[in-house]
């Protein structure tokens, strides 16, 4: 294919950003001939991994990797025939979206593992964008401004975990609903409150860019990571938290064990529906993290739907890391790194209609879900509420 | 630990599932509780356990009375449960699952596996178990499984156990094991509350018996009393306990199977070169550890199976690689191992469960319409015949008790005309009743001329059920040999050792076609001896 | 729980329908159990359940109006005021509900007046047609919440045939509804094909579909088939005469045909999943897929089926708008968010086809009155919004409304609660 | 809440122009889209408060609300309605040919037959704004100003009303090529392909941050946000990129409306709506109703750059004063700027 469609010219990849300390050489590879390495390389794979598959063996998931990677590779160089692809900022905005899909993908993850469904990650992020929106502008704290979005998240959760743990009225029912409430709260309040008075309601200070000092000189990965704000910087010990939390700690094994089977966790005196509370209402809380980078961490100040779906990608996330904290990271990282890509590749000018620019990262996730996750099995008793006699 | 429970009284709505019971354990006594299904037992020792709430009553430990708000307490207070269905989390390891509720933590709050893993081999040693703390409980054997709930209700220094019903799922050699296992843990001071079905085993271990009957104590017993004796206490009738069979007229074979190998999901060998042939008229009772291939040997059978090699012929015409539609339309019934899963629809009426794999096609479905009022007769009729105990054909299956719904499986698969009969544990965990009414039916679908095969881990239901047995070890045929094989030879067949000195055929893969098994009276020797085309003489070597 | 105290009740029951939503069990019984629903207090809690959500917005209703917010300011000098403000604030706004959804009293003739409650119902056939293929998905265990793509892939196709093609009548208009409904059958099939072949999750797929369909019907305005020539908007040229759906009541209502279209989707729709054959499948492979496939049912084959006649009853939705609703050219956004109000229309209606029929038609009003609110009273559309989700939110939970009304708890359950609803460890 | 209750007089204010009811009906997006809704708004707003007046309003939230929306404001008894945006063309049309007496202007757009063919009634006034010569007028501005040699522009969806602020703009900087020798270069529009750059939505405030991040990253120093709030965005990719960008706004002139980022603003395109929609319901009121269409140009002001404020003594005054002859020859038609968006 790349050879095909081959693109004569100077494929350059800027690896450096103008403030780094060690300034990478930009690399410049002939488009054409590169495409050609690559497909050999792909081709080769190809066949070992047909073989491995005739033999019934597996493919290792390295191999895949590669793969994924060199087609990666092979794909941005043909795109950016006669051109120049800023590395480091492609990688930097893919983190930028990410960061709401990452924390509502985590307070997914959590709440699912306990074994209540969250369909309402969308209005628990948008709860969080509003809330801290507003408390920090009022307070002029943006401290304060994350703690409120957390305490927004955790609200809708609440009203989430009553519903569905004490009233054992449908999680998904709930979670819809709850969507609808909070983008109609919100816009209420956003048109009543927050625009006439935006200069005292709706003007939050934003988080500022912290460098860390060594860290952030790293090539390439130094200012794409670690000069971000306090939010991305929350977010990374978030997933690593939650990661070991969930699958290295007692409050971790307790979670899971409601979660896939909530009568087996009671018969050995685990009190079902207080670990679910409690931790619907921490993944409400996390979520809302995630609704305040809208407001406090990227574009300061909250307008109406603001999180655009944000939620339902973050649910895929969840799905499409398989319940696991870390791959839901991989997967929400990339969504936005497709999605930064087809907005990279649609300003160094690509033939292809913006309309089908856009779809680009909804297609790579049909793709990656139907090609490389498959099926994938939910906690046990996710969406299943836990009645006692 | 002595323990009392004085007037438990336990609804649920109208239904008084426990009335005034009275049941004193005797420190380091083996208590065993006999109860047709539904009795309440069950219910009693959650209601012990602190799972339910009586209305009424109270229990005392050591004559204190005692409250549990829930399990929590009742463990604290020594009080061990294993349960009727496994409270394990499948996706969690052994030691994942004895930790469980009871977790030690290093620094951080990091689970301390290594403790656990200790404790679990420290335990595991102690019985003799040999369990791997590191495996996954959805890998396991159930009979593996069950040690893991011993080993949990153990690392909690329980001083009374309850096991509910924990032989329905164990082979007969890992029964014998458990019961050592109980008069183990009795010298050391246990008190034990033992529920079974099996007569056998309670009079083989306990010290005192308890009968319930609908929610009610009925009678008190001693292991001497008999097995008609405790039955009819049980019951409330007489039952018979032994199933009465005329002597098997075997037709031409019907079935078969040639050579048959099953690769699993995984890659893995599960059924492995297996040849065999079942006439008409005759059960062949397929019997075996749990998990040595049977179950994906009645999966291949049924079509499904994705991977499988071999050839499996039905009258003459092939089955394999067939879909299960076409199984099904072939005139193969089959009773699914595990009802719930795969035999019924739990929120689906017994009308509709007794359609459920008639569901496109004559009679019930007519150019794609429901035959509704059609199915509404056959249900009536067919729930009258096979005795289904319920308030009436809408009921949803998943009210009804095990028993009952092994009825409503067992009725849809012998109310249509069959040319092979397939039941895999037809009476796990039902009560004598029921298991006489089963066996009757599954004897009677033989004298109709049905080829029948029942697989089962039962001893006694494979000595009375079987014309001939098939033994399974690790996807092999260790040997086919008459129905009335001693146990012991059957005991060490099933731990995959092949019958020596002629007792059995070496190649009985085939015994309808003349082989003549040298072990007297099988009712096989009166096949036909012309109908198979080749002999085959490898499977039975392991 | 945690009381020693030993209860004379047992803990609350749940109510049977609202912990178990798919289940199949109501179908033969279900005059009884509307009978048993009315008896047991069911109506009267979700009468309710309106009244409280009512409530709820009336109190949002107050704090936006301008009179109130003046009357406040001077609450202590002249409480009165703000309190008949309120009053005058909130039943204005209600009764301009009432009179936008189902009679207008202002009108002179019956025949004007009752022209609300056919709004209503032109504004619920497209609820109720998505919101059927919504809970047939919900029967076979799947969670369509591809609504929006698969409307908008409807009203492209069928749309295309409506403005672009010449037929006579009557064909020309059944053409234009097949290739609608056989358009959003396409886009759900997919969805079921890519679940059945590589089990990909249907939630997921579902949602990035959405987003496919979005920009792809927005190319195809800006420079495909759907484009109108000469003009430059993102627009389609109107549906031609033969293609649209005839007024039901003469052209002074807007109700149209769409609507007898969704009544015999309805009844298609009951008559699929309790006494066909293919439902009966459904049902099987949404409560139970392994007892499924043991009793001979392609689970796989069904999911793509499901799904295919999911997605066309979605289609169908969309369809009606273009063929019925918004006649004069349409844009990329014609699925107007019914695809994602279906999921609560159907959850609403419990996924049973009549339960849908009735929750549509409750959305329908709301839409329609949230006109009138809007226009007389100036009360923000936001609050419909939240009074709708808030209705729904306690309709599903009764035992809050009976808690907060302090109504006594129905007697002894009709249906014992499970120990525990999650499936039991299987033993293998 | 301890004011004095008002006396009961002055409540009715004055009666004799009270049976003027003007009304609004918005686009998606809402009255306060930052946008041609919220100009629209403000212009009845400004209308009514000068005729001492009421007015109606109704937000389209959804494409299946705008008929009843348009009909329930005629229900309410309005003598004017003013629908904001393409999307409610024919519903406007509609409304209209069943209601003569009731007058109707439609911002931005004409209203045509179900056969495309150009429609006028006598009770409905187009509004219409040809955006490209202001937007000329910018992108000579811009490359002007520009020291990188890269300026940048996106959109939300590509719609008309959108691209032919981009067209405009693209133009504009060939003109300044042109004229100037320079050749700088427009990232994010292409004229001649009619394809750039776009955030797929109005309401995504982080996918135009994430896209002028990535203009800035590619060098641009100037951007033109046509994408309702989405500008917001930039705003802050700015802000955090530390760069000297700056921003053309649209629409209204964002230094006023939005003065939060005002050192960013080197202009703003702007359409005065605001403007437009007052002085059509003045005349409405005052039975001066005219259906003839408005069409905003350089030359009457309907479209026009507003002043540069921060940017004054930034910019070359020599540029702004050819941007003056620019102006000028536009409105000569010695200029003529086209855009396959231009309102026909
Ligand atoms: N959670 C429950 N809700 C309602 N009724 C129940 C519940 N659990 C048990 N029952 C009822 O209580 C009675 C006793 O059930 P229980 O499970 O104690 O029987 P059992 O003696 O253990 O039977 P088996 O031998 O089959 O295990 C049954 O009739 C059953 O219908
Ligand atoms: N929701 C329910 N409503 C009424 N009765 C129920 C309900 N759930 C379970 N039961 C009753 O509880 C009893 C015990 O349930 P369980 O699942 O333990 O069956 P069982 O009789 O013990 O079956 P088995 O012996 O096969 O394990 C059954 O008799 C059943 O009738
Ligand atoms: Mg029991
Ligand atoms: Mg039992």
């Amino acid at each position: 294919m790349l050879v095909v469609f081959g693109r004569d010219g100077i494929s350059t990849m800027r690896l450096s950003t103008g403030s780094d300390l060690i300034q990478l050489p930009a690399l410049e590879l002939p488009t054409r001939a590169t495409g050609v390495v690559i497909t050999v390389l792909l081709l080769a794979i190809t066949l070992v991994s047909s073989r491995l598959v005739y033999k019934r063996a597996k493919v290792p998931v390295w191999l895949i990797s590669v793969f994924a990677f060199l087609l990666l590779v092979g794909f941005l160089v043909w795109a950016s025939a006669g051109s120049t692809l800023p590395i480091p900022g492609l990688l930097f905005g893919s983190i930028s979206l990410a960061v709401p899909l990452i924390f509502g993908a985590l307070g997914g993850v959590i709440s699912e593992r306990v074994g209540v469904v969250n369909i309402a990650i969308e209005g628990q992020l948008l709860a969080g964008a509003f809330t801290s929106a507003l408390v920090a502008s009022v307070t002029n704290q943006p401290l304060l401004g994350l703690l409120a979005a957390m305490v927004a998240g955790m609200a809708v959760s609440f009203v989430l975990a009553a519903f569905s743990i004490k009233y054992f009225v449908d999680q998904v029912i709930v979670g819809v609903v709850l969507n609808v409430l909070v983008i109609g709260f919100t816009g209420f309040l956003y048109s009543q409150l927050l625009a006439p008075n935006s200069a005292l309601l709706n003007q939050p200070p934003k988080f500022e860019r912290i460098h860390i000092p060594f860290l952030s000189e790293i090539p390439i990965i130094g200012p794409v990571l670690f000069r971000q704000t306090l939010i991305v910087y929350l977010m990374y010990v978030a997933v690593i938290a939650v990661y070991f939390a969930v699958f290295h700690t007692k409050w971790g094994l307790r979670l899971r064990a409601v979660g896939e089977h909530p009568q087996a966790a009671d018969t050995v005196g685990i009190n079902v529906a207080r670990t679910r509370f409690l931790n619907v209402s921490l993944a409400g809380a996390i979520v809302g993290l995630g609704g305040a980078y809208f407001t406090l961490g990227s574009v300061g100040a909250f307008g109406k739907e603001m999180t655009a779906g944000a939620g339902f990608i973050a649910l895929a996330a969840v799905i499409f890391g398989r319940w696991d904290p870390i791959r839901a990271t991989l997967a929400a990282l990339l969504f936005g790194f497709a999605s930064n890509l087809q907005s990279v590749l649609s300003i160094i000018g690509s033939p292809v209609p913006s309309e089908f620019m856009l779809m680009l990262p909804y297609l790579v996730t049909i793709f990656a879900v139907a090609g490389l996750v498959g099926r994938s099995r939910p906690p046990a008793a996710s969406g299943k509420p836990y009645i006692k006699s | 630990m002595k323990l009392e429970l004085r007037g438990i009284t336990k609804r649920f709505g109208a239904l008084i599932a426990n009335d005034n019971i009275n049941l004193v354990i005797e420190p380091g006594e083996i208590h065993a509780l006999l109860g047709e299904n539904g009795a309440g037992k069950s219910t009693l020792m959650n209601v012990l356990y602190g799972l339910y709430r009586a209305e009424e009553g109270e229990i005392l430990l050591d004559d204190t009375a005692v409250h549990f708000a829930g399990p929590g307490d009742a463990m604290s207070a020594g009080i061990g449960m294993v349960h009727q269905h496994f409270m394990l989390i499948p996706v969690f390891t052994v030691a994942e699952n004895v930790m469980l509720g009871n977790e030690q933590t290093k620094s951080g709050g990091r689970l301390d596996l290594t403790a656990a893993r200790a404790r679990v081999r420290e335990i595991s040693d102690r019985f003799g178990f040999n369990i791997d703390p590191d495996a996954l409980v959805e890998d396991l054997p159930v009979g593996v499984q069950q040690r893991v709930e011993i080993i949990k209700a153990l690392s909690r220094d329980a001083r009374v156990l309850v096991f509910d019903e924990p032989t329905a799922v164990l082979t007969p050699q890992e029964t014998d094991e458990f019961m050592v296992i109980m008069r183990q843990l009795k010298e050391e001071g246990t008190s034990i509350v033992f529920i079974t079905h099996k007569l056998r085993e309670v009079r083989e271990v306990a010290d005192r018996i308890t009968v319930i009957r609908l929610g009610k104590v009925v009678g008190e017993a001693l292991p001497t009393a008999s097995n008609e004796e405790l039955a009819t206490l049980m019951v409330g009738r007489a039952v018979d306990l032994t199933v009465d069979k005329a002597p098997a007229t075997p037709g031409k074979p019907a079935l078969v199977v040639k050579n048959l190998t099953v690769i699993d999901p995984r890659g893995q060998v599960v059924v492995d070169d297996v040849s065999f042939s079942v006439a008409a008229g005759e059960i062949l009772a397929i019997a075996g550890v749990q998990g040595n291939g049977q179950t994906e040997l009645t999966e291949a059978l049924m079509g499904l199976q994705p991977h499988v090699a071999g050839e499996i012929a039905l009258d003459g015409s092939s089955l394999r690689g067939h879909s299960v539609r076409k199984v099904l339309d072939a005139g193969v019934g089959f009773v699914p191992e595990d009802r719930n899963v795969d035999g019924l629809v739990a929120s689906f009426s017994i009308a509709e469960n007794l359609m459920l794999d008639r569901s496109n096609q004559e009679p019930f479905v007519k150019r794609f319409n429901l035959q509704l009022d059609d199915l509404k007769t056959f249900a009536e009729e067919t729930v009258k015949e096979f005795d289904v105990r319920s308030q009436g054909i809408e009921t949803p299956v998943g009210r009804l008790s095990g028993g009952n719904q092994q009825k409503v499986v067992l009725a849809r698969e012998l109310s249509r005309p069959l040319r092979l009969f397939v039941a895999a544990q037809p009476t796990r965990g039902l009560d004598v009743g029921s298991i006489e009414f089963v066996h009757e039916r599954i004897v009677a679908t033989r004298d109709a001329g049905t080829p029948v095969i029942v697989i089962s881990t039962e001893l006694d239901e494979v000595a009375a059920l079987a014309d001939r047995i098939m033994v399974m070890y690790d996807g092999r045929v260790v040997g086919i040999v008459p129905g009335d094989t001693p146990r012991s030879v059957l005991g060490l067949m099933m731990a995959g050792v092949a019958p020596t000195d002629g007792t059995v055929p070496t190649d009985g893969t085939v015994p309808t076609d003349g082989t003549v098994p040298t072990d007297g009276t099988e009712p096989t020797d009166a096949a036909p001896t012309n109908s198979e085309p080749t002999a085959s003489t490898e499977g039975a070597a392991v | 729980m945690s009381d020693s105290q030993v209860p004379a009740t047992p803990p609350t029951a749940p109510p049977s329908a609202s912990t178990e939503p798919r289940k199949s069990d109501e179908e033969p019984g279900r005059w009884h159990s509307v009978f048993r629903e009315i008896t047991t207090g069911s109506a009267i809690i979700s009468v309710l359940a309106v009244v409280l959500a009512l409530l709820v917005g009336a109190v949002m209703i107050a704090l936006t109006t301008t009179d109130v917010q003046e009357a406040a300011g001077y609450f202590f000098s002249r409480p009165g005021d703000m309190l008949s403000a309120i009053w005058q604030a909130v039943s204005g706004a209600y009764s301009a509900l009432f009179q936008g959804s189902i009679y207008n009293f202002r009108r002179d003739s019956f025949a004007d007046g009752i022209k609300p409650l056919t709004d209503t119902l032109t504004f619920a056939t497209p609820l109720i047609a998505a919101g059927l293929g919504v809970a047939l998905g919900f029967r076979v265990g799947m969670f369509n919440i591809g609504g929006r793509g698969q409307m908008l892939i409807a009203a492209a196709l069928g749309g295309w045939v409506a403005f672009a093609l010449d037929l006579p009548y009557g064909i020309h208009l059944i053409a234009a509804l097949v290739v609608g409904v056989l358009g959003g059958a396409l886009w759900g099939g997919i969805v079921g094909l890519l679940k059945a072949r590589t089990g990909a999750h249907e939630v997921i797929t579902t949602i990035m579909l959405n987003y496919v369909a979005f920009y792809l019907v927005s190319y195809l305005l800006r420079d495909g088939f759907l484009k109108t020539p000469g003009s430059n908007n993102p627009k389609t040229p109107a549906s031609k005469p033969t293609a649209i759906f005839p007024d039901l009541l003469g052209s002074n209502y807007n109700l149209h045909l769409g609507f007898v279209i969704v009544i015999a989707a309805t009844i298609f729709t009951w008559w699929l999943l309790s006494r066909s054959n293919l439902g009966f499948q459904f049902r099987a492979v949404g409560a139970n897929p392994s007892a499924a496939r043991v009793a001979g049912i392609g689970v796989q084959r069904i999911y793509v089926y499901a799904m295919l006649i999911s997605g066309g009853l979605v289609g169908l939705a969309g369809i009606n708008q273009v063929l019925g609703t918004t006649t004069s050219g349409f844009g990329a956004t014609v699925d107007s968010s019914i695809g994602f109000d279906a999921i609560t229309v159907a959850l609403l209606g419990r996924s049973k086809p009549w339960g849908v029929f009735a929750a549509g038609i409750l959305f329908g009003a709301f839409k329609a009155g949230s006109f009138s609110m809007q226009a007389a009273e100036g009360v923000p559309v936001d609050i419909i919004v939240v009074v709708q989700a808030l209705i729904v939110l306690f309709i599903a939970a009764p035992p809050l409304v009976r808690a907060i009304f302090r109504l006594p708890t129905p007697g002894a359950p009709t249906r014992k609660p499970r120990l525990n609803v999650t499936q039991e460890v299987t033993a293998k | 809440a301890c004011a004095p209750a008002p006396t009961d007089s002055g409540s009715g204010s004055n009666d004799s122009a009270s049976d003027f009811l003007p009304c609004i009906v918005s686009d998606f997006g809402g009255f306060d889209d930052k946008s041609f809704n919220q100009s629209s708004y403000d212009g009845i707003t400004a209308a009514s408060k000068e005729l001492g007046v009421e007015f109606k309003q109704a937000e389209s939230t959804t494409e299946d609300q705008y008929a009843s929306n348009v009909s329930s404001m005629v229900d309410q008894g309005c003598n004017f309605i003013l629908t904001v945006g393409f999307a409610l063309a024919n519903a406007t049309r509609d409304a209209a040919q069943d209601n003569p007496d009731v007058d109707f202007a439609i911002i931005d757009s004409a209203i045509s037959n179900d056969d495309f063919s150009p429609l006028t009634l006598d009770n409905v006034k187009p509004v219409l704004y040809d955006t490209a010569q202001a937007a000329f007028l910018a992108g000579y501005l811009a490359a002007g100003t520009t020291k990188t040699g890269i300026v940048g522009t996106y959109g939300g969806l590509q719609f008309p009303s959108v691209t032919i602020f981009m067209d405009g703009f693209v133009d504009g900087v060939a003109y300044h090529n042109e004229q100037k020798g320079t050749s700088v270069t427009v990232t994010g529009w292409d004229k001649e392909a009619q394809t750039g750059t776009f955030a797929g939505s109005f309401d995504d405030i982080s996918a135009g941050k994430t896209i002028s991040q990535n203009l800035i990253n590619s060098g641009v120093d100037i951007i033109l946000p046509v994408a309702g709030p989405l500008f917001q965005g930039t705003a802050q990719a700015i802000n955090d990129s530390g760069k000297d960008v700056a921003i053309i706004g649209v629409d209204s002139d964002l230094f006023e409306t939005t003065p939060e980022f005002g050192g960013l603003y080197l202009t703003s395109v702007m359409k005065q709506m605001a403007d437009a929609a007052k002085q059509i319901i003045v005349d409405a009121a005052g039975g001066d109703f005219s259906s003839d269409p408005y069409v905003g140009t350089l030359e009457n002001e309907g479209v026009l750059l507003a002043p540069l404020h921060d940017f004054e003594s930034k910019v070359d005054p020599a540029l702004v004063t050819e941007i003056d002859t620019i102006k000028a020859a536009i409105i000569s038609g010695d200029i003529v700027v086209t855009s396959d968006a231009t309102p026909k």
